[in-house]
């Protein structure tokens, strides 16, 4: 199959995915809550909905709160062709390694707080403030997990680490990686803002974080925010699967093993979002500053990983 | 004519460009042929820098005197040229930046004694980087030193200048004793005390005698780079400077340590023990973590930029380190890969901070303050300062298509390498510091989404910020000279792949070695390890950023836009009260990280007469002194107070004491006499 | 006479040199200083006296008529004139008392003896007995200007030093060649007067001559 | 005969000067004129010492000039000059002023240039003499306290040092038998290896305290403050720049012979202590200063130290004790002249009084400001690289330990001097003081600017080979 068609396919799994896996996760906390809750294609319809809606621009917004939507779901899409969702390695492989994918979060999070600080809002620079420090406190989890993967796969490569996990699969029993997949979990819950870091259903100007960054945008860009944050939570859940059990991703680039890939991506998807929906229905919001005590869980469980794959090599 | 001529043709070349700047400034001719001298000698410079590169042309330049120790010899090597076109890469911009700055008023360019110096400063800067044998060295060094420190007294008197100036005195001397005591140790047993014979005489030295000089040109050399236990003068210094000073100090004469610490350690030593790059990659995480969080609490924007430079050196230094003991261990290719990883980020910290620090240097001009507090929405009244700002803010921040992405790439590969090392403790510090690295990382993000938000976004928080007008057309020439060379650096590396290759050349046991790294288009750290490639990453973000709207247009989006009252429950105005201010911005993390702040707190609560109930007015003030000042500095002062009252002892003004004081002496002598 | 003779008399002349010294430490008045320093250099020219008898050098005679006029006459009268021009006759309490001064003094000859102890067993001199007094005799008036606290007190201290190493000069070599003994002649006469006119200044401005007072200058 | 003709010049000078020859005025200027012409004849000198060693005259070399004592005329010729010419516009220090300050001269020439060591002595004692009414000029109170010390410790010392002349002329005696000119230091340092080990050992020690209190080493050194801040301003000059410089030409001396008698090691240690505890003293006393003329006096003890400690370290060590001679001459002759200025127009010496220097003088200031940055050991002046020159000799002769803390208290007095230095450069003058100033009275200065200078960058090739010629006599 030509390289850039499979990075088309890439690029549209993501864009048309991950409103639904945000549509999947509510409906399944809905129903556990004991409440019908919207469909499953609800997000679809309120990013249509916004994308007609008129913009309404504050008056001391500059440029750059114009042109953080854009740059921030830029980042997300380029960050989604790199992650490995059907395929191992990608025509893009030698382009963007893990470290690559984490930075671009990066990137995109960077500039939705400036926008937040832009309109003189107190809520903006609250949740920026709060944004940027759960960001900076969830780095080192994410780079000693990065750190553990690639000295196993001896490289960061996303297309060499699949590949290593795919032939030993005796590896994915050791301690090592369970530790990993728990502490990149708890690290997915702080990036995207979920239940015990942050309430993604809240409007409780108090409490949350994502949300307050982008009270201000309207239209338009708040479609584009949201769909980035919805992207963003497809591709933290995709490499969360991947990664750590990266079976039915396929190694020939035979249109069969693609669709097999592309099957056993949403089954994984499906089980990690219910146990996340439960997760999340169990758990209430931790105060904002009991969440370093939880990212410093995640960080131990990143180093024990470590030094266990280091003695036992 | 061979290189070797063209390399001495520009040297020559670049000495004559920065003396005649110096001597027009002497003589108040025209300020502008004085700018444009210096520029041309930087360019000149950089360009004598890239020769040598390229060709391995062996410039030597010496000065015959009678005495073989006071002679002035030059060498260019391949190391040295690396941080000459370092040194060239901020000059030029900074006397670009000179022509027109003039903060508070006093004239353009400063006076005669700063038009003079900033020449002086690049000119010993260059010869320290070019000296050959110790003399010269040392001569050049303490120029460095004394021509920086008349930069920074001479910005105008004030008592925060004097006791900044003080400080820097005191530590760049203390740091150069260390140095002459390692390099006059070094060369003891050599006659003429150049580079050349040490390097032989060194394997010959027994290893306590190494380790010492080792010691001491790390404590001299780290403390001019800023490292953590000898970093304290950095952040009261470089923010007194004038701006394009604090650039070039910042930006350059803190590589000149790492220079030092990379000619003593792997050139004239030859490496050594793993325990020096141990020692020197602790120092570097310690300096990281320690520098971000003093910059994080900062309301001063120099003196956040200042901190944030100790934060880089600590950067350069884990690399550095890595690098050391990858030497010791044999390690040769991954050696020059951590090497080059730490070379690179020196050049890019020196692009970013520079640029970084020659915005806030206009924005010092606009509204006549550093304190972030007062400035606010100067984005609308300066844009394109603004988004000269944002791509330095970016770029330190380590994101992506920008060089400081590549060069954290490279240094986190490094790291990665070392896990690969014989010692398990060792490979599993390596983790821990790459942990504490991405802490960095994410600190710094935070504390330039602060450091570009806070003054830039929202609405002027002071009437002078509300009334700034933009900065002058050459300050946003030279800012925009180095923005260009953050992006290049950041997105085209294979600009760098010449200098990094063969930057080590001439160092012994590494000379020849294949490195572990190759830069093309795809940076890949070393056979088999992982790849990146930042050309065609930048080109999918701008395709992806590009075909945004279209796709918006295309599927229909609505297109009108109106403007209102940012939403605030309701209330009738927005006012500039009503927004974040920096403290605000760091105080989530400042309770994160408490243990290590200790600020001091103490409130004043004024009640109302009649009852405890009704509160007139509450005072709250607090401030952070690092607890390391306390710890370390505090103890140091207390003991030389007393040591000082000693003195008061001995001269007492009484004549029996002094006439006591030789009968004394005399005896004690005649003693001593009898048994020596 | 016969070298016996001869090295029992130098011996007995320094020793009594050393005494005088000593006896300084020992009174309270200016006056009686000035007395004791003038019987000190007659015995020490004495002292020349014998030598240049024994070795029969024309120079050492010219030596001793000068010690006699400057040390002997002209010095004396000059301190004198200060003494009565200043009119301070009890010296004020010293740092050290007397007994303590004493002790002082036999330690100090003491050491001089320790301290001289290779010159003397160097050569053959007849005159090397007397060696360790002249040392004594140096130390001793070292002794009298750290203790003794008035200005004209430390100006004889002095001269009891010099007349110390002049003894010292003469014994061990037989005096010093003769520009060198004029030289140091004149200098000593130029100390002194120089000194002198100090102390009479000092009088005026501080109406002291207690040298404890001028403790201004100080760090 | 050029010996002679130097030495009658400040002869001459002081005897024009007698009252009733000349009128004030012109006895100034021809005073200066003759030290002038003796600067030049020094220099002559030099330049044929530099090509034939030795340049004597008079039955057994009375007169000599060999590469130590030429050195030293340099010194003493060029402060003297300096100091007359930039005095002369001075406001009239009065007759007594110029008879004894060319006597002063004439004292410290023949010093250097006789060859009899009791002679040495006698002039050298002649010095104190001289200047002790000097001290006391201003008719002060501080200023007669100043000088009642500097005689009476300057004359006890002095004392001492005669019964080290006189022990090794008993040495002399005892050994060798008495030669007719048997205290000429040709004849002593040629029989020296004969000499008993023991008196030599004796004499140095008394040759060391008591030239050592002429020198202002530690702890012999406590009439130097006094002495040197209540001087006027071209007295303290010449002391500071050349007399302590002359009192540590006799210590090396009779290093010459006692080395070759009893080899280096008992002096260099000797030297060693003395050199550090005067630099630890100075170190001290320095930090805590309120008054910048003693805080001048203190580094010169500081210096006085260093020179000390370079003669103990070799040949290499004593090129650079040497050449710091020089070196400090012409900054602190130069710092010290300035200062006089600075006092006339601020009246007082108190370091906190006296602000915002570069704007009332705004060409004293500067150079002020440049030749204490000079004593500080900055680059582009001459002490750094006498000082570097020293660093290099300590570490080649194998002594680190001793090195490492002359340096750990070189950075101590530098902190303490900057601090002091700009307390007094920045800030805004007093409003009474009146500001600016004629810079054509400063041309005198330009010498010891241009000396600072080019021996920041360079040592010219003849001042080399003469320096190499000291060298080989003290050091062989």
């Amino acid at each position: 199959m030509v390289p850039y068609l499979l990075e088309g396919l890439q690029g549209f799994l993501t864009l048309a995915l991950s409103p639904g896996l945000i549509g999947f996760v509510r409906l399944l906390k809905a129903r556990m809550q004991g409440r019908r809750g919207p469909g499953i294609l609800q997000p679809y319809r309120d990013l249509a909905k916004l994308l007609n809606k008129e913009r309404v621009v504050s008056t001391q917004a500059s440029w750059i709160f114009h042109a953080a939507p854009g740059i921030l779901f830029a980042s997300t899409l380029v960050a989604g062709l790199l992650v490995p969702l059907v395929a191992a390695p990608l025509p893009l492989d030698r382009v963007g390694d893990l470290v690559v994918v984490v930075y671009l979060l990066l990137l995109g999070t960077f500039f939705l707080a400036l926008a937040g600080l832009d309109t003189a809002s107190a809520f903006g620079g609250m949740g920026s403030s709060r944004a940027m420090t759960i960001a900076a406190l969830a780095e080192p989890t994410i780079a000693l997990a990065i750190f553990g993967m690639a000295v196993a796969a001896g490289s960061t490569n996303l297309g060499e680490i699949v590949a290593r996990t795919l032939s030993h699969p005796e590896a994915t029993l050791s301690a090592g990686h369970l530790m990993a997949f728990a502490a990149l979990f708890i690290v997915m819950l702080a990036e995207t803002g979920r239940l015990p870091v942050d309430n993604p259903a809240t409007h409780l100007e108090l409490t949350m974080i994502h949300e307050a960054m982008t009270l201000e945008y309207s239209g338009p860009y708040l479609a584009l925010v949201e769909w980035s944050g919805q992207m963003k939570f497809f591709l933290f859940l995709a490499l969360l699967s991947n990664l750590v059990f990266p079976w039915g991703v396929s190694v020939e680039m035979t249109p069969g093993a693609i669709l097999v890939g592309v099957g056993a991506l949403v089954l994984k998807l499906v089980v990690l979002a219910t146990g996340l929906a439960i997760l999340e229905t169990r758990l209430s919001k931790l105060r904002l500053f009991r969440v370093p005590e939880l990212l410093g869980v995640s960080f131990l469980l990143a180093l024990l990983a470590i030094t266990s794959s280091f003695l036992v090599r | 004519m061979t290189s070797t001529d063209a390399v001495i043709g520009c040297l020559v070349v670049m000495g004559a460009g920065y003396l005649g700047a110096a001597l027009l400034a002497v003589l108040r001719a025209g300020r502008r042929s004085g700018v444009a001298l210096v520029t041309c000698g930087s360019v000149a410079g950089s360009a004598a820098a890239i020769l040598a590169l390229l060709s391995d042309a062996q410039a030597g330049l010496g000065f015959p005197s009678p005495l073989p120790d006071l002679a002035l010899v030059f060498h260019l090597d391949a190391l040295g040229a690396a941080f000459l076109l370092l040194i060239g890469l901020v000059g030029a911009p900074a006397a670009i930046y000179s022509l027109e700055y003039a903060p508070g008023g006093h004239s353009a360019g400063g006076g005669r004694l700063a038009g003079t110096m900033l020449p002086l400063f690049l000119l010993s800067m260059s010869l320290v980087v070019l000296a050959a044998n110790v003399f010269t060295f040392l001569l050049s060094w303490e120029g460095m030193s004394l021509a920086s420190y008349l930069l920074v007294i001479d910005e105008g008197d004030s008592r925060e200048r004097r006791s900044a100036g003080r400080w820097y005195a005191g530590m760049a001397h203390a740091g150069f004793a260390l140095i002459a005591a390692a390099l006059w140790l070094l060369g003891a047993k050599t006659t003429g005390a150049t580079f050349v014979e040490i390097r032989e005489a060194a394997a010959t030295l027994p290893s306590v005698v190494r380790d010492v000089v080792f010691l001491l040109a790390l404590s001299g050399f780290g403390s001019k780079a800023g490292l953590v236990p000898l970093h304290v003068w950095l952040p009261r210094v470089h923010p007194e400077a004038p701006s394009h000073v604090s650039a070039l100090m910042s930006g350059v004469m803190l590589k000149l340590g790492i220079y030092g610490l990379l000619r003593v350690g792997l050139d004239l030593l030859g490496g050594g023990p793993a325990w020096w790059g141990g020692l020197l990659l602790a120092l570097g995480v310690m300096s990281a973590l320690g520098g971000i969080l003093s910059a994080l609490v900062e309301n001063d924007l120099k003196r956040l930029l200042a901190h944030s430079s100790v934060e880089n050196i600590g950067i350069i230094c884990i690399a550095l380190g890595i690098g050391f003991v990858f030497r010791a261990c044999g390690m040769t290719g991954l050696a020059i890969l951590a090497l080059a990883a730490a070379l690179y980020h020196a050049i890019n910290h020196a692009a970013f901070k520079g640029l970084l620090f020659l915005g806030s240097g206009a924005i010092l001009q606009a509204t006549g303050t550093r304190n972030m507090e007062e400035m606010g929405g100067l984005i609308k009244r300066m844009p394109r300062t603004a988004a000269l700002f944002l791509i330095g803010a970016a770029a330190i921040a380590a994101l992506p298509p920008l060089n400081g992405f590549a060069s954290e790439w490279m240094i986190f590969q490094s790291l990665l390498a070392g896990a690969t090392l014989p010692y398990p403790f060792m490979a599993a510090m390596m983790a821990v510091a790459a942990g504490i690295l991405a802490l960095t990382g994410g600190l710094a993000a935070a504390c330039f989404v602060k450091a570009f938000g806070i003054p830039f976004l929202a609405m002027p928080r002071s009437l002078r910020s509300a009334e700034a007008r933009e900065a002058p057309s050459s300050m946003q020439l030279a800012m925009g000279v180095l923005a260009t060379a953050c992006v290049l650096l950041g997105v085209l590396p294979f600009l760098m792949a010449p200098l990094l290759s063969n930057a080590f050349r001439d160092l012994p046991g590494l000379s020849g070695v294949q490195a572990a790294f190759r830069i093309g288009v795809v940076m890949e750290a070393g056979p088999g390890a992982a790849g990146v490639s930042p050309t065609i990453l930048a080109l999918c973000l701008l395709v992806a950023g590009a075909l945004l709207p279209c796709a918006l247009l295309a599927i229909g989006a609505a297109r009108t836009a109106r403007r209102a009252e940012t939403w605030g429950c309701g209330r009738a105005t927005q006012t500039a009260r009503m927004e974040y201010t920096s403290t605000a911005f760091a105080e989530p993390l400042r309770r994160v990280f408490t243990d290590l702040y200790r600020p001091t707190k103490d409130i004043a609560i004024d009640f109302h007469p009649e009852s405890k109930y009704f509160v007139r007015s509450i005072q709250y003030k607090s401030s952070i002194r690092t607890w390391l000042e306390n710890t370390f500095y505090r103890p140091l002062f207390d003991l030389a107070r007393p040591l000082a009252g000693t003195g008061r002892l001995i001269q007492s003004g009484s004549l029996h004491v002094y006439v006591a004081y030789i009968v004394a002496a005399l005896l004690l002598l005649l003693l001593l006499a009898r048994w020596l | 006479m016969s070298a016996e003779i001869f090295a029992r008399l130098v011996t007995l002349a320094s020793s009594l040199v050393l005494l005088s010294g000593i006896s300084v430490l020992w009174r309270h008045s200016l006056p009686a200083y000035i007395r004791t320093f003038a019987r000190q250099s007659f015995l020490f020219v004495l002292a020349i006296l014998l030598v240049a008898v024994q070795v029969s050098d024309v120079q050492l005679y010219v030596v001793a008529a000068l010690v006699f006029v400057i040390k002997a006459v002209f010095i004396p009268r000059v301190l004198r004139r200060v003494q009565r021009h200043v009119g301070a006759d009890i010296e004020v309490r010293p740092y050290v008392n007397t007994p303590v001064s004493l002790l002082l003094a036999g330690v100090l000859t003491l050491l001089s003896y320790a301290v001289a102890s290779p010159v003397v067993n160097l050569g053959a001199l007849p005159t090397r007995g007397g060696i360790p007094l002249a040392l004594a005799t140096v130390f001793v008036g070292l002794l009298i200007i750290v203790s003794r606290k008035s200005a004209l007190t430390q100006i004889i201290g002095f001269l009891v030093m010099e007349n110390g190493i002049a003894l010292l000069a003469i014994l061990a070599t037989f005096g010093v060649p003769l520009i060198v003994e004029l030289g140091v002649f004149l200098d000593v006469l130029l100390g002194v007067l120089v000194m002198q006119v100090f102390v009479y200044r000092i009088r005026e401005t501080f109406d002291t001559i207690d040298v404890d007072r001028l403790k201004h200058l100080r760090h | 005969m050029l010996l002679i003709a130097l030495l009658l010049c400040p002869l001459l000078a002081a005897a024009v000067a007698l009252p009733g020859l000349l009128g004030p005025r012109l006895a100034e200027r021809t005073g200066a004129l003759l030290s002038g012409l003796a600067f030049l004849l020094s220099l002559v000198v030099a330049a044929r010492v530099a090509a034939e060693g030795v340049v004597s005259i008079g039955p057994e070399e009375f007169l000599r000039a060999d590469g130590l004592s030429a050195i030293l005329l340099l010194i003493v010729t060029g402060v003297a000059w300096v100091a007359m010419q930039f005095g002369a516009g001075e406001d009239a220090l009065g007759r007594r002023y110029l008879v004894l300050s060319h006597t002063f001269v004439f004292t410290m020439l023949l010093a250097v240039l006789i060859n009899n060591l009791g002679i040495m002595w006698v002039a050298i004692e002649a010095t104190t003499i001289a200047t002790a009414f000097l001290v006391g000029l201003h008719r002060t109170r501080s200023a007669l306290e100043a000088s009642w010390k500097y005689i009476l410790i300057g004359s006890v010392g002095i004392a001492l040092a005669f019964i080290g002349t006189v022990l090794s002329y008993f040495n002399f005696v005892q050994r060798i038998g008495d030669l007719s000119y048997a205290l000429h230091w040709t004849v002593l340092s040629r029989v020296a290896a004969g000499l008993d080990p023991d008196v030599t050992r004796l004499a140095f020690v008394f040759l060391l305290v008591g030239y050592g209190t002429k020198a202002g080493l530690a702890p012999m050194h406590t009439w130097l403050p006094d002495a040197h801040s209540e001087a006027p301003a071209t007295i303290s000059a010449m002391m500071s720049g050349s007399l302590l410089a002359v009192a540590f030409y006799a210590i090396l001396r009779f290093k010459v012979v006692a080395d070759i008698c009893i080899g280096t090691s008992f002096t260099d240690h000797m030297l060693i202590l003395t050199s550090v505890t005067t630099v630890a003293v100075a170190a001290t006393l320095l930090a805590r200063q309120a008054n910048y003329k003693r805080m001048l006096a203190y580094s010169s003890v500081e210096h006085m130290g260093l020179m000390c400690l370079g003669s103990a370290l070799g040949s290499l060590g004593l090129v650079a004790s040497l050449l710091h001679a020089l070196t400090h001459a012409a900054s602190k002759s130069m710092v010290f002249l300035l200062s006089g200025r600075i006092r006339e127009r601020y009246g007082t010496t108190r370091i906190g009084s006296v602000r915002g220097l570069l704007r009332s003088l705004p060409w004293s200031g500067p150079l002020f400001a440049g030749g204490v940055l000079a004593l500080l050991g900055l680059p582009p002046f001459g002490v750094f690289t006498s000082e570097m020159l020293l660093l290099r000799a300590g570490f080649l002769a194998g002594r680190p330990f001793v090195t490492g803390t002359i340096l750990a208290l070189l950075v101590f007095v530098f902190i303490s001097m900057l601090g002091h230095l700009n307390r007094m450069l920045y800030g805004e003058p007093p409003e009474k003081t009146p500001a600016g100033e004629d810079p054509r009275r400063l041309w005198p200065l330009a010498v010891n600017a241009a000396v600072l200078l080019v021996l920041g960058v360079v040592v010219p090739g003849p001042l080399m080979r003469l320096l190499d010629r000291a060298a080989g006599i003290v050091a062989p």
